[in-house]
């Protein structure tokens, strides 16, 4: 066991020492600092396990001076303090490697001295047990941090010290002279003694002034809002290395210190304190750096968010109000807090050492071609946005569920802000991403290895803290999801991937086979699971393009939305919900628009935190345990599910983020990820909503299904990109999906999941299709077709049936989906939904015209003579999802069958009364058709045409296509006489006013609005000292004011 | 109790220039005031009525020495609070002689290029 | 008594002082008289039975202080704007 | 406008002090922890000087951490100044010949004067800190008469570095033999009132002393320094 003592001592001695070696021998002087560092590490390590094996239980007391405490010093080490140095040394240890790296500054001695002290000082204020003596640590912490950060070389670090002096000497005053008053008013300095004279509570309004007076010192070192504008000016201008040391290590001990001398001064007026200052810097810093562009400073506002959440979570921790399970539950919350916030924020501080120029602008294509810096920068964003599985999820989690009932309105802060701190990292992540790559320095080994902390932790956090909160995930899942990451391993060969990723999604068969029930959880899971193989073989073509990210991301979306449909908790639904939806960013990030993954995570962030909402005010966990009051719930939790299927008005990420991800991963997102948006709405009306009662809500969620089919039909029918045209038609179709999931019959049901599957069949094989096509000709835009039916015959037969399909006309698939929704509708009797939809029906023609249209009829465009047709492995996909369209049209029972099993699993619904006749006709109350029948006919008739046109094919004369002659005009060069363009010009006259892009505009308003506020907002820190110093003494004197009860 | 309104006071005089002085050198000389008053509150705070120092040197003191002399412990603080203040005035002065080097002036206005 | 008059006086002259150096434009001056507060404040240290902070505040506060904002003075500017 | 809103602030500011101080009537006693330093404080130290008592024994630790913010000061100092193209804006005269034969003949005088100071820190007012100060004052005279006075910078740092290092030895050798870190008893306490006693209180203080002095006249060469106008 290692005494505290030795740490602090041994340090100091060494910052003596190399005070005298750098004159002498440089090189000595660097050692002695590594080693100590390393020591120190080690020795905070011993002690801190020490606490964690158990042979330490309570916090240790070592006098100093050789008097027992009160008489004397002592330090006060538990289990907090040992784990806080443990933290500080390692934030410490990375950043004197990084600046060795890099280069110290001159004199290097020197240099290091204030750098030992820095840490020993932060040390120092976590193991102190005396009050005074931790105003001298504070006062070495700050000497130290002024002249740190004023050495910096960088713009504005001297001003940034000036201020952060100026206001750290206030700061420092209020603390000296309130451990002053606080030893007249108790007769001790030692914080256990004070604690103990103060077991009862404070009474005396004295005392409670005393106690705020050195609050409202330690708010401002903790960066509270409005007195951080020195915090944000050092973070903007000083060196990476000392902000890291800073913003890591330094004002965590702060925190640690507040949290103390907040249980050891025990005031009533704590909780509002923290939950207001808390609250209101949390916001404000999230919300503040949406206009920066300063990316240091925005690091800054983060940090101050982050802060602000800590000192909310400080105030429910220390509430002795609460259950005590809850308050542990808010300690481990807070544990991971600060250990993510630390290990991500020096990750990227040191990162932004690394590229040049400071501004937004400057990161574009920093996480192209840099490996190592994408895995850093990607792992600390998600750690700080807390997104499954990074430590910092479950800190947001943990803090939620911990929080009572009546102060829900806290948890909707906290899920405010964290959308809004998506909104700007990711839009950092966007910039990072785009662009040409370009080269940002090479000194990445600190960075790195802080995120390979958060990394490495996951596991063993996971291990703790999802037992804590006891969600039970699925283990088979999450083996899946881990051999998924380790494709990547086989990343030297894309061909070896994709067999890798192919074994893997059949083992997961293998693995998950006994969930294939005729349940709603089995169906969804064949759908995720069969169709998700079948996409996967078609990525091969053009795989040489794919980053070796691709597989491992494809595998895990799939084998999460195969976690989302077996979870039987809501929590450990979100879970998998989130990593479905983190996972699918990346591989949309990986396509050619940022901004629409940029959209999609904001939309699917503020669906997701909905969903978290939602979740938090349910009774119960369990899906489909516990009656659920009122209707807040249902929709917050279907907000997410409504994002994921795009339904208006919250579509417009949709469009580009399907038309431009990458090719190979759109008919997933189309033909899979989006129906777990309807897999959620049917557990939402099933176990919360309830299938027969509120049936205003699903009146409603009907409209919003019919009208998201109308507008996106109309919006697809004037789209020029095939693969956007075929986005809006799949949102169209969701929403006609969803229409049936509202409809709450077993017809409207029957039809729904029907849909479903259908078109996943058709809509994957036009995107499979599509992308066959763009690999092939090597643009999406539609005008720029036309005329490939002869040079690729099969994959015209496929979009073909497809899109017969699509189209609900017999005899093919489609129609069994559409005849069974109209039943439905006409049975329930929502006429004016009905009459919206049939126009949406015909609507959808004109785009289904489009697509054989413009890509394989009319003119052969003169750059696509040698295109050749798809490649074997998009072909074999296409026949594979070809046959099920014709199987299925002859033969529905084949799924109407098990959905009527799926349909009586379900509480509330039974199968659809639908009666198959003595042939496989369909007969409902409202009529019937005879499906096998009708495929034969059609069928007949094909093949009698074709065979017309084979006997009489010898006699047609064959011209090439500009051989136009015969109609009396002689070309004197390929015109283009292909109207791929424009094609609907006319009718855009008519309806134009229609597809007005209001609800973009809306969305726009509101960012731009926030926008304005943030920028208003952070007109405040006006970089003034006065101001800045003004803001302290007024603040104090409101938290005098209010917090005391004195008037 | 003058002396707890004149240190008050002093501390007071000190913010002043903190919050209004749009001169750098003013605002440290400001804080160095302020800690002056500091210095001098907590020793009022500690101060006894017809008491004397506490240095034991003379036997009469040394018994029952509690009822003879001032309280020691604030004197003991104010030692350090003053070397602390001094080290804080004198990195401080550096800084500005730092700034003074680079933009030739003293005067805040100067040196607000962060912000917001 | 009369020490107790002169320390009232001690203590409005302390206050007159640190204001005159807040207020005058001379730096210099107002260093010198921020010295003198110091110098004042340890005669009163003195006068409350503590001569250990009355050495210290005269050596350190007064002497010490003073002279390195004397140094930077001089390598800065006299005059406040 | 600002004046009058400061001034509004520090007034609020003002009455929030005084009513907490007016919680501590004037001059009235009333004892805490600090009873058992006055009453227990010669027979557990031997130190006359109560207050140095408390400072380098009681609150040792403390102690430690002011000489190390002392050091870091005087270090942060030297480190911005390095690079500091700070000139001097005024003109420098030569001293008379009095003042430089005064300070010829004070410089040794003061330092022996301030080493009295802090070696008999545990009997008389004053100790490591004031002594201290009182040998960088003999620097700065020197360096005030002299131009060509300059003090050999190397062995400024390496003493004071030394001294430091001897005060946290004295702490661990406290830790190793006394059975805490700064433990007193590690040497016999001596009698009360004699310049050989209190135990290690004279030894820290001498070594404090010794490093105050070379870190503030450090501190003030190092400000003093100037980069030739060009």
């Amino acid at each position: 066991m290692v005494n505290p003592i030795v740490i602090i001592g041994i340090t100091l001695a060494s910052a003596f020492f190399i005070g005298i070696l750098q004159a002498y021998a440089k090189v000595w002087a660097r050692v002695i600092f590594i080693l100590t560092l390393v020591f120190d590490l080690l020795a905070s390590g011993i002690v801190f396990y020490g606490f964690l094996s158990g042979e330490l239980a309570r916090p240790i007391s070592v006098k100093i001076g050789g008097f027992p405490p009160p008489i004397g010093i002592n330090l006060l080490v538990g289990k907090a303090e040992a784990a806080m140095a443990v933290l500080i040394f390692s934030v410490a240890f990375l950043g004197a490697i990084h600046w060795f790296v890099k280069g110290l500054p001159q004199p290097e001695g020197k240099a290091m001295v204030l750098f030992l002290l820095l840490s020993l000082g932060a040390t120092g204020i976590t193991f102190t047990g005396d009050f005074f003596n931790l105003f001298v640590f504070i006062e070495i912490t700050s000497i130290a941090a002024y002249g740190l950060v004023a050495s910096s070389r960088t713009k504005g670090a001297l001003e940034a010290a000036f201020k952060y002096m100026v206001v750290g000497s206030i700061s420092s005053t209020f603390i000296l002279l309130g451990v002053v008053f606080l030893y007249k008013a108790t007769g001790s300095l030692n914080m256990m003694d004070i604690a103990g004279k103060l077991l009862g509570g404070i009474s005396s309004a004295v005392l409670a002034l005393i106690t705020l007076l050195i609050l409202s010192g330690l708010l401002v070192e903790l960066e509270v809002f409005p007195i951080n504008g020195w915090a944000l000016d050092v973070y903007q201008g000083a060196d990476p290395v000392v902000v890291a040391l800073l913003a890591g290590a330094a004002v965590k001990a702060f925190y640690l210190v507040f949290l103390k001398t907040a249980g050891f001064l025990p005031l009533s007026s704590f909780f509002s304190l923290a939950l207001i200052f808390g609250g209101s810097t949390y916001l404000a810093g999230q919300f503040f750096a949406w206009r920066q562009r300063d990316v240091r400073r925005l690091f800054g506002y983060s940090s101050v968010a982050q802060l602000g959440l800590l000192i909310l979570a400080a105030g429910f921790f220390l509430n002795s109000a609460l259950a005590s399970q809850s308050r542990l539950m808010i300690g481990a919350a807070i544990v991971l807090l600060i250990f993510n916030h630390s290990f991500a924020k020096t990750s990227l501080f040191l990162l932004a050492d690394n590229v040049k120029g400071s501004n937004v602008e400057d990161w574009a294509g920093t996480l192209r071609g840099n490996p190592l810096f994408a895995f850093s920068f990607t792992s600390s964003v998600f750690s700080i946005a807390g997104i499954p599985p990074m430590a910092g999820f479950w800190a947001k989690v943990l803090l939620i569920f911990a929080i009572p009932r009546q102060y829900s309105w806290a948890v909707a802060l906290i899920l405010i802000g964290a959308l809004a701190e998506v909104v700007y990292y990711f839009h950092l992540y966007r910039v990072a991403s785009q662009g040409e790559g370009k080269e940002a320095g090479g000194n990445l080994f600190s960075p790195f290895v802080s995120s390979l902390l958060l990394v490495v932790s996951v596991p063993m956090v996971w291990g703790i803290f999802s037992r804590k909160l006891s969600i039970p995930l699925n283990g088979q899942v999450l083996l899946l999801l881990g051999i998924s990451l380790g494709i990547y391993l086989l990343g030297f060969s894309r061909p070896l991937q994709w067999l890798g990723s192919l074994a893997t999604l059949g083992y997961g068969i293998y693995v998950l086979l006994p969930h294939f029930k005729p349940d709603l959880s089995g169906f969804f899971l064949a759908l995720v699971l069969f169709g998700g193989g079948a996409l996967l073989i078609a990525t091969y073509p053009g795989s040489k393009k794919l980053p070796s990210t691709f597989y491992p991301a494809y595998l895990v979306v799939v084998f999460s939305m195969a976690g989302v449909v077996l979870s039987s908790t809501w929590l450990s639904l979100f879970v998998f919900w989130e990593v479905m939806t983190w996972s699918s960013f990346l591989l949309i990030n990986m396509g050619e628009g940022k901004k629409a993954a940029w959209l999609y995570a904001i939309f699917s962030a503020a669906g997701a935190y909905a969903m978290l909402g939602g979740i938090y005010l349910l009774p119960s966990l369990r899906i489909g345990v516990g009656k659920v009051p009122g209707l807040l719930p249902a929709v917050l939790i279907s907000l997410a599910f409504l994002v994921k299927m795009a339904t208006a008005p919250l579509h417009i990420w949709a469009r580009d983020a399907y038309g431009e991800s990458a090719h190979q991963f759109t008919p997933l997102l189309s033909g899979i990820m989006s129906k777990m948006g309807v897999f959620g709405t049917a557990l939402v009306v099933v176990y919360i909503l309830g299938v027969s009662s509120n049936p205003v809500f699903r009146y409603f969620l009907g409209w919003l299904g019919v009208l998201t089919a109308f507008f996106m039909t109309l919006l697809a029918v004037f789209q020029d990109d095939l693969k956007k045209l075929l986005a809006y038609s799949s949102v169209a179709q969701v929403g006609y999906i969803l229409l049936g999931v509202a409809l709450g019959t077993p017809l409207g049901w029957s039809a729904s999941l029907y849909h479903t599957v259908n078109h996943f069949f058709f809509k994957a094989l036009l995107f499979v299709a599509a992308a066959g096509i763009i690999y092939r000709v090597g643009t999406s835009y539609l005008p720029q077709m036309g005329g490939l039916i002869r040079r690729m015959p099969l994959t015209f037969f496929a979009t073909l049936l497809a899109i017969i399909s699509l189209a609900g006309i017999p005899p093919l698939s489609g129609f069994a989906g559409k005849w069974l929704l109209y039943s439905a509708l006409i049975e329930k009797g929502w006429i004016f939904i009905t009459v919206v939809a049939f126009l949406a029906s015909t609507l959808a023609f004109l785009y289904c015209f489009k697509i054989l249209h413009s890509v394989f009829l009319g003119q052969l465009q003169e750059e696509n003579f040698n295109v050749k047709e798809v490649p074997l492995t998009v072909a074999l996909v296409e026949v594979l999802l070809l046959l099920p369209l014709i199987i299925l049209g002859a033969f529905p029972r084949l799924l109407l069958d098990p959905i009527d099993k799926v349909l009586s699993s379900l509480p509330g619904l039974s199968p659809a009364p639908i009666h198959y006749g003595r042939v496989m006709g369909a007969v409902t109350k409202l009529g019937h058709w005879n499906a096998l029948f009708l495929m034969v006919f059609f069928a007949g008739s094909f093949l009698i045409a074709l065979v017309f046109f084979a006997i009489t094919s010898a006699r047609i004369r064959k011209v090439g296509q500009l051989d136009v002659g015969y109609s009396g005009e002689v070309p004197r060069s390929a015109e283009d006489l292909h109207f791929g363009y424009g094609l609907y010009e006319h009718f855009r006259k008519a309806v134009g006013w229609l597809i007005y892009p209001l609800v973009t505009k809306v969305w726009k308003g509101i960012y731009e609005g926030i926008n304005a506020l943030a920028e208003m907002g952070r007109r405040i820190y006006t970089g003034d000292v006065n101001t800045y110093a003004a803001y302290v003494i007024a603040l104090s004197i409101i938290i005098l004011y209010i917090f005391s009860g004195v008037k | 109790m003058a002396f707890f309104v004149a240190s008050i006071l002093l501390i007071l005089i000190g913010l002043y220039a903190v919050l209004v002085k749009r001169n750098i050198m003013k605002i440290v000389i400001g804080l160095s005031l302020m800690d002056t008053g500091v210095n001098v509150l907590i020793i009022s705070l500690g101060f006894i009525r017809g008491r004397t120092a506490p240095i034991v040197n003379v036997k009469d003191l040394l018994v029952n020495t509690s009822s003879k002399v001032v309280d020691p412990l604030p004197q003991a603080l104010v030692l350090t609070a003053i070397v602390i203040g001094v080290a804080v005035t004198a990195v401080a002065l550096s800084i500005v002689m730092l700034m003074y080097s680079k933009k030739n002036t003293l005067e805040i206005d100067e040196y607000k290029e962060l912000k917001w | 008594m009369i020490l107790e008059y002169f320390m009232l006086f001690l203590l409005f002259l302390m206050l007159a002082l640190a204001i005159f150096a807040v207020e005058t434009k001379d730096l210099l001056a107002s260093v010198v008289a921020a010295g003198f507060v110091s110098l004042v404040a340890s005669i009163v240290y003195l006068y409350l039975q503590a001569p250990d902070v009355a050495m210290t505040e005269a050596a350190i506060g007064a002497g010490l202080t003073t002279l390195i904002f004397i140094i930077a003075i001089r390598k800065t500017e006299r005059y406040e704007k | 406008m600002r004046k009058w809103l400061a001034l509004a602030f520090l007034i609020l500011l003002g009455f929030f002090l005084a009513k907490i101080t007016s919680a501590f009537p004037f001059g009235v006693e009333s004892w805490g922890v600090s009873k058992h330093y006055v009453d227990k404080g010669i027979e557990e130290n031997r130190g006359s000087n109560l207050v140095t008592s408390i400072v380098v024994n009681y609150r040792g630790f403390d102690t430690l951490g002011e000489v190390t913010v002392l050091f870091l000061a005087a270090t942060a100092l030297a480190f911005l100044l390095a690079t500091c193209r700070c000139r001097r804006r005024y003109e420098r005269w030569e001293a008379s010949l009095i003042v430089k034969a005064a300070s010829e003949t004070l410089y040794p005088l003061l330092i022996l004067f301030g080493a009295y100071i802090f070696i008999h820190g545990h009997l008389t007012p004053g100790g490591g800190f004031q002594g201290g100060t009182v040998i960088a004052s003999a620097v700065m005279l020197m360096l005030l008469a002299h131009f060509t006075f300059h003090p050999n910078h190397k062995a400024l740092s390496t003493l004071e570095g030394l001294a430091g290092m001897s005060f946290v030895l004295i702490g661990f050798a406290g830790l190793i033999w006394g059975g805490s870190f700064l433990a007193n008893n590690i040497i016999p306490l001596g009698q009360w009132n004699r310049l050989f006693s209190a135990g290690v209180i004279p030894l820290i203080y001498v070594a404090v002393g010794f490093k105050v002095g070379f870190e503030l006249s450090g501190l003030i060469t190092d400000m003093m320094k100037t980069i030739k106008e060009e």
